[in-house]
């Protein structure tokens, strides 16, 4: 049996998170809800890479006054996942700068937002 | 206060580099707002530096640490300084 | 895909499809849970008394460094592609010659009777926003926070700024500042690693830390007048419970400012062009 | 052990769900985007009590003023409202 830890959800959350974003990112016919779809995507990955280092009982992974250096190295949580994670959020919001800007150029040549239309190439 | 010497560099340091930020981006200010406005940024800034603490590792009365509870964040002091010089120097209204 | 043509065998097929996905993830993710070893890293056990106050940083600046680099790159072409895409540029090369680009009217966004009381407290939120951003990257160094905390908190006071305020934005950053912030920032970060890389080898070895020359074999040593340089303006005490360290953060905060540069040029730019457009006239105002 | 952060955290995970699914079903999109941004302060909530503070914070201002932002620009560039026909 699995224990309902907050590890267990935050890893079922960002499964979640992943489906619905892939399935958004398919399935949905608007441009903008589409790259609604990929931030949540990204928020689900993200989610799995953070939630990959926490245990019970850990500290935060920053010296602060008063802290033991002994016990530190072993109660801090992996700071790998956070690190990367860093860096995932700044290309997420350039990327999604770049979305949206090519989806303003698409709607002022098409008229429309919908993929289906885009796709049938009708110029407005 | 433990040892002030040593310290000082580093507490020293985001003051003025906080400064120096504030007055560059200060530059860029553009308002017409009354000299009330600006009184009571000043008053705001003081309660939010004192809501955000001194910056951790800060022990000398330089760097805004009074005593444990009591502390001011000395560089968010400073930068808005350096913002309303700036503003006053080379901003416009 | 437009939601009628998933009716039938294709809309089977999706689920199925989907349910593949989610079962894969789901049992991947259950094999991980629990199952990560503990601390750090066995270099950063053996080290920790010899390491500055932010891991976090220690990690992205001492082995990263290269990543965080290629980052702050990537959100300066983001802010290039965006430029280029709305303002004029790629919309009017070749084969789109006829097309007028985009249209650029600006933001003004009517909010009814947005009154003085509101536009007499967002002045001050702006100045202070900006200030905080600030707050955030000097403090970099020691607590949580960093570079680009610190360019998004500005990026935001600017948007709030924006969007009160429409073309009269308090905090009223030209094209030209923006441009030139953004590329001093990365030209910084990028060249900070030279010293490092002169003395030992490493683009962006943390000079003024000197986390590696305790160990043996580590290829060379680094003359004192570099530690002088990077690392005494930021000299601090940490009191642990094991006694009084005296630690300095090299060029960490340098490489902060940096980045916090890049990234209010960047997404400052990258507003400004969603918002005003890229046209002469709004340079020509201003 | 439950203490407050802990429920609030649990909490949380159903809200970062909850928000995620009913972005996605809205028609209106200025409302999809405020839900989402709803669901990334869930997020940062989480990040908080997963020990990474410093992603809490970007998370917050990421996921509240800057995606939310740049998307509702595109929006008012654009169309407002999902069209059916």
């Amino acid at each position: 049996m699995i224990e309902l830890t907050l590890q267990f959800l935050s890893f079922m959350a960002s499964a979640l998170l992943i489906l619905i974003g892939i399935a958004g990112m398919l399935f949905l016919d608007n441009l903008i809800k589409k790259i609604i779809a990929f931030t949540l995507l990204s928020d689900g990955v993200n989610l799995a890479l953070v939630s990959l280092g926490y245990f019970e009982g850990g500290v935060v992974a920053i010296l602060t006054p008063g802290t033991s250096v002994a016990e530190f190295p072993q109660n801090a949580v992996l700071i790998f996942g956070p690190g990367i994670v860093l860096t995932n959020i700044v290309i997420g919001v350039s990327t999604t700068a770049v979305l949206v800007a090519l989806t303003m150029v698409l709607y002022k040549r098409y008229g429309t937002l919908k993929a289906s239309k885009v796709l049938k190439g009708e110029r407005k | 206060m433990v040892m002030l010497f040593p310290m000082m560099g580093g507490e020293i340091t985001p003051i003025v580099v906080g400064f120096a930020i504030g007055f560059l981006f200060g530059t860029q200010v553009y308002s017409n707002v009354s000299r009330r406005t600006v009184v009571m940024i000043i008053c705001l800034c003081i309660v939010g530096a004192s809501l955000f603490q001194a910056p951790v590792f800060t022990w000398s009365l330089i760097g805004g640490y009074i005593t444990d509870g009591l502390s001011f964040a000395a560089p968010f002091i400073s930068a808005t300084i350096g913002i309303l010089l700036g503003w006053a120097v080379r901003g416009g209204k | 895909m437009e939601m009628k043509e998933l009716r039938g065998s294709r809309g089977v097929l999706a689920a199925v499809a989907l349910l593949i996905i989610f079962i894969g993830v789901t049992v991947a993710f259950v094999q991980l849970n629990g199952n990560v070893a503990r601390g750090i890293s066995p270099e950063y056990n053996r080290l920790a008394h010899l390491q500055q106050p932010n891991s976090l940083s220690a990690w992205v600046y001492d082995w990263r460094g290269f990543d965080t680099l290629i980052e702050t790159g990537v959100i300066y072409v983001g802010a290039v592609v965006s430029v280029l895409v709305i303002g004029r540029g790629l919309v009017r090369m070749k084969q789109v010659e006829g097309e007028e680009p985009v249209p650029q009217t600006s933001l003004d966004l009517k909010i009814g009777s947005v009154n003085a009381i509101l536009k007499y407290f967002i002045f001050p939120l702006v100045i202070l926003l900006a200030a905080y951003g600030i707050l955030i990257v000097t403090g970099a160094a020691t607590s949580g926070g960093g570079g680009f905390q610190c360019g998004v908190v500005v990026a935001s006071a600017y948007l709030i700024g924006a969007v009160f305020f429409g073309k009269k934005n308090p905090l009223n950053f030209r094209r030209k500042f923006l441009i030139a912030i953004g590329s001093f920032g990365w030209a910084l970060y990028a060249l900070l690693g030279l010293p490092g890389y002169l003395v030992t080898g490493y683009w962006q070895y943390n000079v003024g830390t000197d986390l590696w020359s305790s160990i043996a074999g580590f290829p060379a040593q680094i003359p004192s007048i570099l530690h002088t340089i990077f690392g005494d303006p930021y000299r601090l005490a940490l009191v642990l419970k094991g006694g009084t360290f005296y630690s300095t953060a090299g060029i960490v905060p340098l490489i902060n400012i940096g980045e916090a540069f890049n990234v209010i040029g960047a997404i400052c730019l990258i507003f400004l062009v969603f918002i005003y457009g890229w046209s002469d006239t709004e340079e020509a105002k201003a | 052990m439950i203490d407050a952060v802990m429920t609030v955290a649990y909490i949380m995970v159903i809200g970062v769900a909850v928000g995620a699914v009913a972005a996605l079903l809205q028609k209106d999109l200025l409302r999809a985007v405020f839900l989402s941004g709803a669901e990334s302060i869930a997020l940062a909530f989480i990040f908080q009590a997963l020990l990474a503070p410093d992603l809490g914070l970007t998370q917050a201002i990421v996921g509240t003023v800057l995606l939310p932002g740049i998307i509702i620009l595109g929006i008012f560039k654009t169309r407002r409202k999902d069209e059916d026909d």
